[in-house]
């Protein structure tokens, strides 16, 4: 491995439009409240979220967990496709993390199916109302991420892109991977630690 | 700064976000509807009661009083004035005993002139207001 | 240029596999029923750590500099300060 | 004035300032009531002065943002209004019906105004800052339909630029939510649930967008900054501002009898409802330090700075300090919510529409940029004077709220609320004075139209123009 001029510069900004990058800062600002909110509500209410954690399927968050992370890597494959100007490659791609991203739509909106079944509501006790609360905001993320995806793949596939502009990729891209650095926390803190 | 981000993705992320949080919002809302008949004390709502709420509305009570924490701040609370003043006997011997011409130097209700159905109505909406699950607000009785 | 990239590409291969045997493992953790705050404290490391991969290599920040360089990082040490602080005062709590 | 139409907007900034005196008078009046409590007893109440008081507020301001529309609506979408004779026409209907309504809480007693209007074929009346008779509601949303037809046309067929569209979008959005003010359900929560989908979508949600718009357009009009670097930053700000305020909404859902996951979202977001006015005041100041030229209209440019800075105070910070539901939990209508409401309307929305009309209003009265000097130096006058004053008023009432919630709400033997009120009538006595400040501001500020309006127009200083 030789660190060759060829290696990309860096840069004084991320990749992607900064405007993408603003609104990553502010999601991610929320979630980590939520997330500190989380915690600090189960200190005084131990026993009662470790009981209903054990009702929560970790399989499927397992499963989901794989299906994010790899829909980024599809996503990041992806920019590296178009970074060379490979745009068909670059659109399956975006295909593929799309799919991903729909199964993890399938499997937690099976879960949810569950959790109503059973009569669970956001009122039900504090454990569902931050389960049901960080799970569900993050869900609407992934919907927002696929859509964005989904717009991506369709412009790709019209030639909207190249090897020199494809801002708009990166910067769905960055969008893509928060919502998977979102779940990569959530996922061992609602389904695991206790 | 400025040079880095583009009108456009700035224009995306007006529309894209503020439909995302108004379809939260939205599916908040739905859920709260869900959920208020186990608080909003709606199975107490009597003819009565919406008569009540009439009269409290056609007097703006609220442009002195709060309910609930909402509204002027020159009179008490009154989402707990039922249990503040005793029930209903003390809220509508409160509410006929106001003088007409006020009580020099300080506040006063003024004197409405209800009927005895008048005063009913707006004690019984007052209790049904005080059996409203408020996630115990106010803090104490003194609202 | 095209090495280059290549290289790059199996660098985030490389990365995705380990994101993939991280996840396995906390799952493990799960599935074991593990407990006491060492355990935990391990999982929300772990989970850091895959944050720490996701941010410098698929979002692309190893190759910048100044404040953008950091963002994801000092949220990830905010989160797990706070949510580590937490777990720790209530691990004597049952 | 590029555009001969645009001078409809004089009307309405006329209006709009008169109706603010309004305001101001009996705001006086209800701050003496809160410590001579029989003043004006019983012709003239406590709730009907409050009323008179908060509606004259909504009405000016609304008046405000049709004339600033108006105003400049044409210049941005370079061409006439599309119909400046419905412009006027609207104008007199608005003006009869607030004046009429506000003659009927003075002169009727409440609930006889209610029944002369019908309030029982369709009840809407009696709730905090609705009381206007449903009559009047629906006057509202003709005129608010005709105004937006009007301006509507104007922008689809003119130029689009980004300030007249995000003007639109937040113009319409204040139509179409003044419709829940029609939806009053005998539920007492559902009645306050959609109450503030009124309420709060608007201050805290679409008169941002107007705010952020007029105060977009008259950045780049004194600055000469690029129009481009000031619009995306108004999408960022106005983007920011949705994201945050719509769940923000939570934070009036913590005790009215809605679920208690309110207290949870309401919190995180409407804690981050302070970015967007923060962005909003380094955007005007950056714009400013930018200027591509030194604008003659000096005290406009004060105007608009002063507005982004009271905007992030008032709604910001003093927002800020009780959405928590820990804390407002003890400060729930209380008189901090009261200072906060004060330096947030003043900041936010009373100093835009002061902005726009210092802008606009010298040229409309035959200036070619800006008034004389000694008409500037006063208006500047009037400016910290009126500035100060209020945030004096902030303090005294987040002095006599903390006190109350302390006394009332906090302590081990809580009094009752009208004990509390006697022990800190000493700040509700440094409020009236802080009141009387203002008055004396607002005094100095209509001087301000009518001192050296001979003198010649403000020049360059020092710089290499001609003297005259």
């Amino acid at each position: 491995m030789t660190r060759g001029g060829s290696l990309p510069e860096t840069s004084r900004y991320p990749p992607g439009d900064l405007a993408v990058w603003i609104f990553i800062l502010a999601e991610l600002a929320v979630f980590a409240i939520f997330f500190a909110a989380y915690a600090f509500t189960r200190m005084q209410h131990v026993a009662l979220f470790d009981q209903y954690q054990a009702t929560l399927d970790r399989n499927a968050a397992l499963f989901n967990t794989l299906a994010l992370v790899t829909a980024s890597y599809f996503v990041v494959r992806a920019v590296t496709a178009i970074r060379e100007g490979r745009t068909a490659s670059a659109r399956n791609r975006l295909w593929a993390a799309v799919g991903m991203g729909g199964l993890f739509l399938l499997v937690k909106g099976m879960e949810y199916a569950h959790h109503l079944g059973e009569g669970i509501r956001l009122s039900t006790n504090a454990f569902y109302m931050f389960y049901l609360s960080l799970t569900f905001f993050h869900f609407m993320h992934v919907i927002l991420g696929i859509l964005v995806l989904m717009v991506l793949a369709m412009r790709t596939a019209a030639g909207h892109y190249s090897a020199q502009s494809h801002t708009d990729i990166e910067s769905g891209a960055s969008y893509w991977h928060m919502v998977d650095l979102v779940w990569l926390i959530l996922f061992p803190l609602v389904y695991v630690m206790h | 700064m400025s040079e880095a981000f583009t009108k456009v993705m700035a224009r995306n992320i007006f529309y894209g976000g503020s439909l995302f949080f108004l379809l939260l919002f939205l599916a908040l809302t739905f859920d709260t509807e869900g959920t208020l008949p186990e608080r909003d004390n709606r199975q107490a709502i009597t003819g009565k009661v919406a008569m009540g709420k009439r009269l409290w509305e056609n007097n703006d009570c609220i442009g002195c009083h709060t309910l609930l924490g909402e509204g002027a701040y020159f009179a008490p609370e009154l989402g707990n004035a039922y249990k503040r003043l005793g029930g209903k006997a003390g809220i509508i011997g409160f509410i006929e005993s106001r003088p007409k011409d006020g009580i020099p130097g300080r506040r006063s209700m003024p004197q409405f002139n209800f009927t005895d159905e008048e005063l009913d109505a707006i004690a019984e909406f007052l209790k049904y207001s005080s059996e409203i699950n408020t996630a115990n607000w106010p803090p104490n009785i003194q609202g | 240029m095209n090495t280059d990239s290549r290289n790059r590409g199996r660098s985030c291969t490389l990365i995705y596999i380990v994101l993939m045997l991280l996840t396995l493992v906390t799952w493990v953790v799960g599935r074991l029923g593990l407990q006491g705050l060492p355990v935990t404290l391990s999982v929300l490391a772990l989970a850091l750590l895959k944050g720490q991969l996701i941010g410098d290599w698929f979002m692309g920040l190893r190759n910048v500099r100044g404040f953008w360089r950091w963002a994801i990082l000092i949220w990830l040490a905010g989160v797990g300060v706070l949510v580590g602080v937490a777990f720790f005062f209530s691990s004597g709590l049952h | 004035m590029q555009y001969q139409s645009q001078a409809v907007a004089k009307l309405y900034f006329t209006a709009a300032i008169g109706l603010f005196a309004g305001q101001i008078l009996f705001g006086l009046i209800l701050g003496l009531q809160y410590v001579v409590g029989d003043f004006l007893f019983p012709e003239i109440p406590f709730n009907v002065a409050r009323m008179v008081h908060t509606n004259l507020l909504i009405v000016w301001i609304l008046f405000g943002f049709m004339g600033a529309a108006y105003y400049l609506v044409p210049e941005e979408a370079e061409r006439e209004l599309h119909s400046p004779g419905l412009a006027v026409l609207m104008f007199w209907v608005f003006l009869v019906a607030g004046a009429l309504t506000i003659l009927g809480y003075l002169l009727v007693p409440y609930s006889g105004l209610a029944k002369m209007t019908g309030n029982d074929l369709l009840p809407t009346m009696g709730r905090e800052f609705l009381e206007q008779p449903t009559i009047t509601k629906i006057g509202i949303v003709i005129v608010a339909l005709a105004f937006l037809y009007n301006i509507g046309m104007t922008i689809l067929s003119g130029r689009k630029t980004v300030v007249n569209l995000v003007l639109l979008i937040g113009l319409a959005g204040l139509a179409v939510l003044f419709l829940f003010a029609f939806y009053n359900p005998d539920n007492l929560v559902e009645d306050k649930l959609y109450w503030w989908w009124v309420v709060h979508l608007w201050v805290e949600g679409v008169w941002e967008l107007i705010l952020g718009s007029i105060l977009a357009f008259v950045l780049i009009k004194t600055t000469g900054v690029d129009r481009e670097v000031i619009e995306k930053w108004l999408y960022v700000i106005i983007a920011m501002t949705l994201i945050t305020g719509i769940i923000g909404t939570g934070h009036h859902y913590y005790w009215i009898g809605t679920p208690e996951y309110w207290q949870w979202w309401g919190s995180v977001f409407s804690a981050l409802e302070p970015i967007p006015f923060f962005m909003m005041t380094v955007f005007a100041f950056n714009m400013v330090n930018r200027r591509r030229r030194n604008h003659l209209n000096k005290v406009a440019v004060l105007w608009a700075l002063g507005t982004a800075v009271m905007a992030f105070l008032g709604a910001g910070v003093w927002g800020f300090l009780h959405t928590l539901s820990p804390v407002n939990y003890y400060t729930h209508g209380s008189q901090i919510t009261a200072a906060h409401g004060h330096m947030a309307f003043y900041g936010a929305y009373a100093m835009i529409v002061l902005t726009i009309i210092s802008y606009a209003m010298p040229m409309m009265r035959g200036r070619k940029a800006a008034n004389s000097n000694r008409s500037q130096v006063l208006e500047m006058w009037s400016f910290w004077l009126m500035t100060v004053s209020m945030v004096f008023i902030t303090l005294f009432l987040t002095g006599a709220g903390i006190l109350q919630v302390y006394l009332q709400r906090y302590s081990d033997t809580p009094l009752p609320f009208m004990v509390v009120q006697e022990k800190i009538a000493l700040f509700y006595w440094m409020r009236e004075v802080a009141g009387v400040v203002f008055l004396a501001g607002l005094v100095l500020y209509i001087a301000s139209f009518f001192v050296g309006s001979k003198d010649p127009e403000a020049a360059v200083e020092q710089a290499a123009s001609p003297t005259a």
